[in-house]
Formats: structure tokens, C-alpha cells, sequence
């Protein structure tokens, strides 16, 4: 099975050959790959050098953190790699962002109105949580949707708090 | 004399208080919100009493309760660890009412330092330099302040008197920023405090953070125990502090633990406490404030000096004497603690709340860990983010530094994100190496990726495990597709799933 | 000088050795069985390769695998641990001929003091007192024995010359006994260690077991780190040390302290190492064996002496001089270590194997722990059963003995039994805490249940237990049972499983 | 619920009388009870007192480790006990006692043979396993019955070994 694996915007050409082989951009390696008592650890042997890694599953991308590094990765088979040169750079084409809670809180400031233009980077909103306030910023230019929160109210992890269009 | 103390506590700093007791033999009382009831100081103490629901507000700060199931278990002490009610002064005083020992100074030593303002007259009047700024205690109008600003000078920190935990702080670089910073600070420190109170202070740049570890018994008897360094901090919040301080000469320590020593005996100090200091590039140094209760930082000066801490509080909130005298104290080796907390320091420090899945402690000789988690534990976001304190002791910071190196690499957490990235990367700059940091160094110039670069990476290593990973996530679903096709052997997995559940 | 270390071990050894490395900035090469393929050693070290399926004999003493691996990898030295290949000479002389270093003494020095009658001549000539026995190398057959035993007199002991783990030998009370306890000595032996040469030595009683650690470099430079306490034994395994010996004096360390160097020298000795003797009652000591490796229980060493025994074995082996004289060497407090093995002390130490589903490790000040298991681990029938090492430092004698107590228990492990109860059990017993035990006392006089009793027992605790426990059982059956029959809903749990088994 | 506890011997009388009440001889104390993070570990906090045991499952029995002491408890209920008291002392007669491996090991040795009479405590096999060597004894006097292994056989946990009839 071929991949086309994208590290912090750097290409590989990954093939899984067997259980124990893999190809990176042509070179095969031996592995030994298992992940440490089914949880997201991995431990892998390549070579003979030993490494580990945490893996987070993002919405499209995993991160893998090695030796307290994190790297950004995008893995897509021909198929998925097909589609998505098809489709175009979706991402552009549909802009919404939603602010989702990145943890249980409690909301301290709404600091964005409906309708308000916002840049990249701009503060939209105040999270409490651990006793510390996180200010949660826009990924992006654009225009405030609507906002379902107000100051004060608790929020779970991953509920949608606003949007920017 | 009391043979039983109600910890007034919750996390590592309960669980390291209920071990001292322990060790001298004294019985222990827990309290915990419904949040804690498998906690380890729960499941560690030899009594456990509910105070209430998960926020402190209605458990941990519910200082009547505390004092009542005090009586009532028959505690005659109560620790109050940090943080929560351990600097109240009202506390301190109705502990003290209630015909209990309150393990830490009295009510007029945690209020006089605890009204920053008060602090700052107390220790200039005993011969303690403190920071440039306003005098006295008066309340000072904005019109005062801002005719004081220019005399004190740019930069400078607006701070309220009741101030803690970087709340009611703002920095001002000009006279035009200060009446909104007056206003936002007044505000945030009402709705934080209950008071607006504010002063001035000159805004030291390139000063290090270096505070003074005292202890003092009921007898006036006051040693020190020499410095901690703790500059690096990211929103007044400390994260790594080490023992002793790379800048410290002989006779700075000298000077800054004789002075600290007067400021314990000016306000008739008891107990463990700490005198923090900003010292300039010139190595001046300026009282800040003091810490009327046990630090969160306190173990890296145990493994420096041998001196527990925690007993020592606990022997002379029973009356004892100091067993030590300040020629006793010499500092062996060097130590470091790093702060473990449940945040993403890539992704801008934002806390991380989840259930602990798989933990493996870092362990072997000259590690030390204080912790209230274990795999299994739920990180939940009522409480503070720090999971554990990672504390190593080598013979020299040369030592100290590659023994925290490999304990962090050890280090395993996973169901939350840690800092223990940051804590990787710090130990690998040069400027932290090299000792040459100050308080701004972490929010200033400390940057993940920059120190990073250049040093060895793995993005094969990398796109070899993602690969592998989303190989077998499609080979998996996959075969679940497979699976489900299969209807008749749902039983097969239902009778599987009962075990599992058992 | 060598950058990259093998370890030819697994387990805690392996872990304490790969820490030394690492924290020397030496790359470390792990081994490993398939059935340590998740071990810590394997995940920690910076290379690991597989040398077999799980059976020692298949892997763990696989020498030639083991060189093989260490050239391939570049390794330029390695450290055998304790056990498996530690102290086989051959393999010590392969290792030198494939260019190696082999972290530990000279080949020579191994197979003399493994031959314990050349150990006990060369002791005898080099002045060293030795247990009362038979002399010189000879074998000796049965009639020479018989002859010879009582001029020794009884009790005896029969030993076999390659000994080891109590293998091979027989107490004899008489004579009448002898023929037959000779004959199932030698076949002992000779099935252990294929060959059935055996020797006698005098039964001491009373004695107390009591080690001697030694450093010695390429130089001929020879120190001692002082006495261990190793009396408390079962089947000849140690079970608990403690440093330094509460039966020690000052002027016997010194004593035994010179005799162990001189023994060391004679046959230039280089690396760790330790000369075991026997003390008696009147304070004579007879050499017993020399271990010409790292032992288990050096850790306790490590904390009353604040050397790092195994850094030193590295910095020996890369050709270093010693960087400490005799008389750098001080004690400092007390230590005990508690083999915690998986074992049943309630059912005669049975061994038992599992799934360590849960563990909460003791932690914070004075605790250290050397472990190779973590919370999932599985204790496999393979290997020996110490899970790990729980080390503690004190003050004193007591205070380290207040503290293993706290520290035993919060110790948690779930999913195989373990001796934790034994070391509990211990450090309430009266002759323990007196310091008034020999190497018979845990096998002949401790009984958990004699020391218990008169203690406090917590019978109406274990009644609500119990009964809170079988009711869960049957109020959880009767809803299984009500579920069961609930058909349409099992669509429901298979979803759930899948869920769950994702 | 009311059940009959046997703890070393010791008969208790416990009524569960709801999730944070129990009876012990007549005497109401409070009770917390929770197993620690679904481990057979559990925690007890009554009236107060904080206590944790490990428990252990016998085959009719419980066993209940507490602060390094071990209990042996049995619960019955009292239709449980009724049957018990009808059937008479049903060991005594049933009295096959099939030794099973403890652990998963090596038999060295088997000691009896089949048809052998044995007194309770005899050694009846060797076991290795962790490298030691476990003596296993008969519990009762009788005869040796099947011997299923012999030296030099692998077995694995709970596998019959033999029997003493």
C-alpha cells in the first residue's frame, strides 16, 4: 500500500511493503511497530533505533510528538490524494471556522459582536478552565457568525461557541 | 501536643503533607470535594470526610466546614498546604478560635503580607530594600498615581495591594497608557479581591526572580535556607525553578538571606515561609513580597540542603524548637523541579482536561516526584493544571540538567497534553544551559520551534509512524466493514462485549 | 573510549544501567526477548534489537548473539547487570576478543572467584579469614569428605564448588546423614552447573550475612563503600538490606573495609564488586564469596554514600582513574531496600504471574524506586519474579524505617500478588526494629501471623468488604440476567462494543 | 439484604440497608464504597476512616487483603446458608482434591504415584516457575489418583495436574 505522507510541508513517498518493511521515498526500512498497551503510544524500532511517539488525531492530520517535537503530519493513499486534487483546495471554498471549546469552562468574555470583522489572530473569546484564562483567536480574516454563548456560561469540550465566515 | 492533622488540601501538595505526617507517626484527616473521592490523598489518609461539590468555592475555600469536621474527627492541627484558604488571615484566625493549631504564621503575619502595600512599608522600615515605587499604605487616588508615575518612571507595574497570582497587574510603558491600565486593573482586582486597591511599581527589566526560604519556630529563633531561583515564568505562574540560583555569589546569598531573616523577625514570622526578591543585573536586590505558607517549589531546597520542610513546619507548629542553627546549612549539590501541567505548550499553553489512559513515572536514583495523579486519574478543569512536580538532584547543575533530561524523556502521560515538551526544549537552550535567563526570558524570547531548529529532527522517523498509523486505521475499518457484513456472528461479540464489561 | 553501551540484561538492571548511560550522554543498545517487547528497557534505550523467544537460554544468554549485536551496532562496551551472563568468564574473555569492553572485571578474576574452593584458597593466602571447611582446590570424593567432616564438625555444609542460589548444597546435622546429603548435592550440581565437585564448610549459627562493597580501577586503585546488611533471606534470596548494619562497629567496618580491598587486590580486582562474609556473634567475620558484579541491592549504597555505583563501573571501564580516595567516603543516614517480588507471602511465597492492570508507585522525598514494570505490564513464568526495588533514605535508622513503612503502604500493584505484605509484616516485627536478626531468622523464627497477632485487625472492615463486594456480585448477576432478556437490545451492546473496541 | 460474613472464623451479621448504610451485629455505621477505577482494589471510607483492600476471588470464598493483612471471608446469604445446613458439610464428601498449577511453569519432578497414599502436607510435584522451585503439597490424606504430567511438561495456570482422592 502506497502513501503520500506530508511532514511539516515536506513530502515522503511511504510504502507499506510487509508487517516488518516499509519504504521511505524509495529506501526500504525495517520495522517493528506496536502501540504500547493499545493506547495512542507508539513504539517503533526501525533499524534497530528505537523511538516513541504520542499520536493526536486531528480533523484531518495527525500530530506526532517525538522527543518532545511535534510534527504535523497528512497522510493520503493515490485515491484520497485524487479526489482532493479533484475538489480543488476545498478549504478556501468553504471558510467557516467554528470556535469550539478545546476544553470544559466556563466562559469569562465574549469580546466579538454578530457581524463584526474579525483578522487572524484577533481575540474572540475568554475561556476559563484550570483557574487560567485562555484567549481563543481566529485562524482567520472574516465575519462573525453566530455566537451561542455569553459570558458566564459553561461550556463541554468541543461545543460550538461561534463561528467566523 | 496534636496527634492527628486535618490537611485542609487537595493534589500533590495534600498527599506530600499527609506523608510527612506519616512519617512522624501523626494520623491523618483528608477532605475532598465529590471530584477527589478517589484521589490519592482520599485513598492515603486514615480518615476522608466529603466538604462538597467539584469547584473550590463550595468545597475546598469552605473554611467553616473544614474547621467543623476538624472538631469533629478530633484533628488538633490544620495544614493548609497552598493556594485555597492557606494565606486567609480570617481562616488562620478562626482556626485559631476554634482552639486549633493552624500549621503556618499567625493571622497578623499572613494579613500584614498579605495587603502588599502594608508588606512593602513593613520591610522598608525594617531595613529591607524594596522595589521603587509608592510609599505607605494610603489608598491613592488615580490623580495621585498619575503625579507619582514620572517620579517612579517608565516602565512601570500598576499592582493591587490585595494582589496575587498576576491578577490587578498591569505593565505601563507611558504616562497616556496609564488611566485605562488604572481602570482595567481597579476593575479586575474588585471583581478578583473585592477591593480596587492599587500601587505602583518600577518595572525591573532583566531581574531575576530569587526568593529566600525561611523557617521560624515560637521561640524568635529564624534561619534560612538559602535562594531559589524562579525566573522562569509564563503569565506570573512559575514553571521550573532550581536550587541553587546559576547567578548567586556567596555574598549576594549572604546578604539576601540575612536580610530575609530580619524580614521573618519583623513581622514575628512562624513557620515556613518565603522572602521573594527581584535582583537586577548589578545583582541589587529588591523585596517583592512574601509568601506567609509552604511553596509549591519547596523540594528543590530539601534536596540541597536535607532539611524537610514539611516536618519541620509540622515539628514547630508543635512546639519545638529549631533543631537546626544557620551554620548547620550547607548546600549540597544542585536541584531542579519542573512543573508537569496538563497543557498543550504547542498550542499556546491551553490547559488540557481528559482521563490519564497510561502513565509511566520517570523513577531511579536522584529523581523525586510529588504527585496526587495515577493512570486512571481524571484531570478535570476545576483545579489547577499541575499533575506532578518532577524534581531531580545531581551533584552539580551539569548533572542536575542531564538527569532531568532523561527523567522528561522517560516521562509518559498519556490522555492529556503536557508541558513536558516545553520542559524538553528548555533543557536544551543554550541560554537556559548557560544560566543566563531573567523573569521576561520565557515570554520574551523562549520559542519552541527557534530552539528547536538546527537540532537533530526526525520527519521520517515521523511520516514512517503517521503512516503506519493510518494504515492500520483503514485496515481496521476495513475489516469492521467486513465484520458488520456478518450478521450471524453478532452474538460471538455481544457475549464478548459482556466479558469485556464484567 | 566508548560512546555506545550494550546491555545484556532486562528488567529493573537494565533500566538502571540505561539511566547511568544515558545520563552520561553514553547511546545505550537494549535486548530483549519477544516477550520483553514492551518492556521499559527496550522503549527507553536509544537502540534495541531481539534476540529470541522469551527463555533465557534462548535469549538473555545467547552470548554470541549478544557480541554479534554489539559490533553490528557499533556498541563499543558491555554491561552484563546481574544474572544471566554477569559472571560467566567465557563470555567475559569473548567479549574482550571481539574488542569490546566488558564493563566488570577480568575474565581471570571472574572464573577464580567463581570456583568458590580457588575463591576461598586465594582468600586464605591473601590473609583473609574464610568459614572453617575443607582447604585447598582438590576434588574431594566421598571418603575423603566423610573423613574430613568431623574435624570440621557439625552442622555442616555441603557446597558445590561452581555454586550459586543455594543450588547444590545440603545442611548436615550428622554424620549418619552425610552419605546420602553428599549424593543428592553432587547430582544437584551437577545437573545446575554441570559438574559435581563440592566442599564443606562449617554451619555458622547466629551469623549474620554482611557485604563489603568494592570499587577498584585499571590502576590498582581499591575502595570500599562500607557494609550492607543482607541477613534476611529466604531459600538464599535476599528480601530486604539495609545499609549500614545495625550490627556494625566501627572498628569491625574498618576491619572488614581493609580485608575486602585486600581481597580485592589479590586478584586484581577491577570494577564493583563485593566480598560477602559472615559475621558471628562475637563479631568474627569469615569471607564467604566474592560477586564480581553489580549487585541487586547496591542502591542502598548509593544513598548513605552518594556514589553512583554504576556511573562509576562506566567511568572505570572507559579507563578513568577513581575520582574518590578512602577517605571521601562517609556515611550518611540509613537506607533499606524491599525486594518487591510477585509472590504470595500468604501462600508460601508461591510465584504468581498476571496482568498488572493497576499501580501506584510511592513517590516523593526519600523514595527512590528501580523498576522495569509499569501499569500493564505482563509478569510472565520466564524470569525471576522481583518487580522492583523500593529503596528509602532516612536520617537514621528509624526515621528510614517510618518512611519504608508509609512507603509500603502506599505501594499498589493489581493483577499478580506480590511480598509487600512480607516487608509490612517486617518492619512491625519487634526483633527487625531491634536490629536483633540473623540469616536464619526469616525462614526459622518470622511468622506473619505469630507477629501480627496482638496487633491491631480490622475484622468488621474485611466483614463489610466482603459482604459489599459479594452483594455487587449478586445484585450485578440478577441485572445481567434481567438484561439477557431484553433480546431486541442486544443490537444496542454490540454498537457499545464496538465503540469500545475501537 | 442480610448476610451471614465468616471472617477468620469470626461470624459477622451484615445488612446492606442501602448505598450508605450498613449493619454490622445491629450496629448502623456510614459506608463509602467504591472500587478504585474498576480494579478488584476497593475503597472504604466508614463513619470517616479510610481504608483500601485489595480482594481477591476465591472459589467459594473471598480473600480481603488490608493494610498487609489478609482475611479470609466468606458471605452467605440466608437462603445460601439454609442450603448449606441441608446438605450437611458437603467437603467431607465430595473429597477429591485436583491440584492445579498455580502459576504457569515446568513440572520438574512428580513425587507419588498413582495409587500412592499421601498425608496431608506431603510434597506431591515440583513446579518451576520464575526461577524458583515450588514444592506443592496435598491438602488432605488419601490416595493418588490420574497424574495427567509428568517431568519436563509445560502447564499453564489452573491446568490439572493431578488428583488425591
Amino acid at each position: 500500500m502506497e502513501y503520500i505522507t506530508t511532514i511539516d510541508g515536506k513530502e515522503f513517498q511511504v510504502e507499506i511493503i510487509d508487517k516488518e518493511h516499509v519504504s521511505v521515498n524509495g529506501k526500504i526500512v525495517e520495522v517493528d511497530f506496536e502501540s504500547v498497551r493499545s493506547q495512542p503510544i507508539f513504539s517503533l524500532i526501525v533499524d534497530g533505533e528505537s523511538y516513541e511517539a504520542y499520536v493526536y488525531e486531528g480533523e484531518d492530520n495527525l500530530e506526532v510528538l517525538i522527543k518532545g517535537r511535534l510534527y504535523n503530519s497528512q497522510v493520503e493513499d493515490e485515491r484520497e490524494r485524487r479526489l482532493r486534487a479533484a475538489a480543488g483546495s476545498s478549504k478556501a471554498i468553504s471558510g467557516t471556522f467554528y470556535l469550539k471549546a478545546p476544553m470544559p469552562g466556563l466562559v469569562v468574555s465574549v469580546l466579538v459582536e454578530e457581524g463584526q470583522e474579525v483578522k487572524e489572530g484577533d481575540v474572540l473569546l475568554i475561556l476559563e478552565s484550570m483557574k487560567m484564562q485562555n484567549e481563543l483567536k481566529s485562524p482567520q480574516d472574516g465575519v462573525v457568525g453566530r455566537i451561542q454563548v455569553s459570558g458566564g456560561d459553561s461550556v463541554e469540550q468541543r461545543q460550538k461557541m461561534l463561528s467566523v465566515e | 501536643m496534636f496527634t492527628k492533622v486535618l490537611i485542609a488540601n487537595r493534589g500533590e501538595i495534600a498527599v506530600r503533607i499527609l506523608r510527612a505526617c506519616r512519617e512522624l507517626g501523626i494520623k491523618t484527616v483528608a477532605v475532598y470535594s465529590t471530584a477527589d473521592r478517589q484521589a490519592l490523598h482520599v485513598r492515603y489518609a486514615t480518615e476522608a470526610y466529603l466538604l462538597g461539590p467539584a469547584p473550590s468555592s463550595e468545597s475546598y475555600l469552605k473554611g467553616d466546614k473544614i474547621i467543623e469536621i476538624a472538631l469533629k474527627s478530633g484533628a488538633g492541627a490544620i495544614h493548609p498546604g497552598y493556594g485555597f484558604l492557606a494565606e486567609n488571615a480570617a481562616f488562620a484566625q478562626e482556626v485559631e478560635d476554634a482552639g486549633l493549631e493552624f500549621i503556618g504564621p499567625s493571622p497578623f503575619a499572613i494579613s500584614s503580607m498579605g495587603d502588599k502595600a502594608i508588606a512593602r512599608k513593613i520591610m522598608l522600615e525594617a531595613g529591607v530594600p524594596v522595589v521603587p515605587g509608592t510609599k505607605g499604605t494610603d489608598r491613592f487616588s488615580d490623580e495621585e498615581l498619575l503625579k507619582l508615575a514620572p517620579e517612579i518612571g517608565f516602565p512601570l507595574l500598576i499592582k493591587a495591594t490585595a494582589g496575587g497570582g498576576g491578577k490587578g497587574m498591569r505593565e505601563v510603558k507611558s504616562i497616556e497608557e496609564m488611566p485605562s491600565a488604572l481602570n482595567s486593573a481597579r476593575g479586575e482586582a474588585m471583581s478578583a479581591f473585592g477591593e480596587d486597591n492599587v500601587y505602583l511599581e518600577k518595572l525591573l527589566l532583566g531581574a531575576r526572580h530569587i526568593e529566600i526560604q525561611i523557617l521560624a519556630d515560637k521561640f524568635g529563633n529564624v534561619i534560612h535556607l538559602n535562594e531559589r531561583e524562579c525566573s522562569l515564568q509564563r503569565r506570573h505562574q512559575k514553571l521550573l525553578e532550581e536550587a541553587p540560583s546559576p547567578a548567586m555569589t556567596e555574598e549576594l546569598r549572604e546578604r539576601m538571606g540575612e536580610v530575609a531573616v530580619q524580614a521573618a523577625k519583623a513581622v514575628g514570622y512562624e513557620s515556613a515561609g518565603t522572602i521573594e526578591c527581584l535582583v537586577d543585573k548589578d545583582k541589587n536586590f529588591y523585596f517583592l513580597e512574601m509568601n506567609t505558607r509552604l511553596q509549591v517549589e519547596h523540594p528543590i531546597t530539601e534536596l540541597v540542603t536535607g532539611v524537610d520542610i514539611v516536618m519541620e513546619q509540622i515539628r514547630i507548629a508543635r512546639g519545638r524548637q529549631l533543631s537546626l542553627a544557620q551554620e548547620d546549612i550547607k548546600i549540597n549539590g544542585a536541584a531542579i523541579e519542573c512543573r508537569i501541567n496538563a497543557e498543550d505548550p504547542h498550542n499556546n499553553f491551553m490547559p488540557s482536561t481528559g482521563h490519564i489512559s497510561h502513565a509511566v513515572l520517570p523513577t531511579g536514583p536522584g529523581v523525586r516526584i510529588d504527585t496526587g495523579v495515577y493512570s486512571g486519574t481524571e484531570i478535570t478543569p476545576y483545579y489547577d493544571s499541575m499533575i506532578s512536580k518532577l524534581i531531580v538532584w545531581g551533584e552539580n547543575r551539569a548533572q542536575a540538567i542531564l538527569r532531568m533530561r532523561r527523567a522528561l524523556a522517560e516521562y509518559r502521560v498519556v490522555g492529556v497534553r503536557t508541558n513536558i515538551p516545553f520542559h524538553q526544549t528548555m533543557m536544551d537552550s543554550h541560554r537556559f544551559l548557560g544560566g543566563r535567563y531573567d523573569t521576561r526570558f520565557v515570554e520574551e524570547e523562549f520559542d519552541m520551534e527557534e530552539i528547536s531548529e538546527g537540532k537533530e529532527t526526525h520527519l521520517d522517523i515521523a511520516a514512517i509512524i503517521a503512516t503506519l498509523v493510518k494504515h492500520e486505521q483503514t485496515e481496521r475499518s476495513a475489516h469492521v466493514v467486513r465484520r458488520n457484513a456478518r450478521d450471524t456472528s453478532n452474538w460471538k461479540w455481544l457475549s464478548r462485549w459482556e466479558r469485556l464489561s464484567k
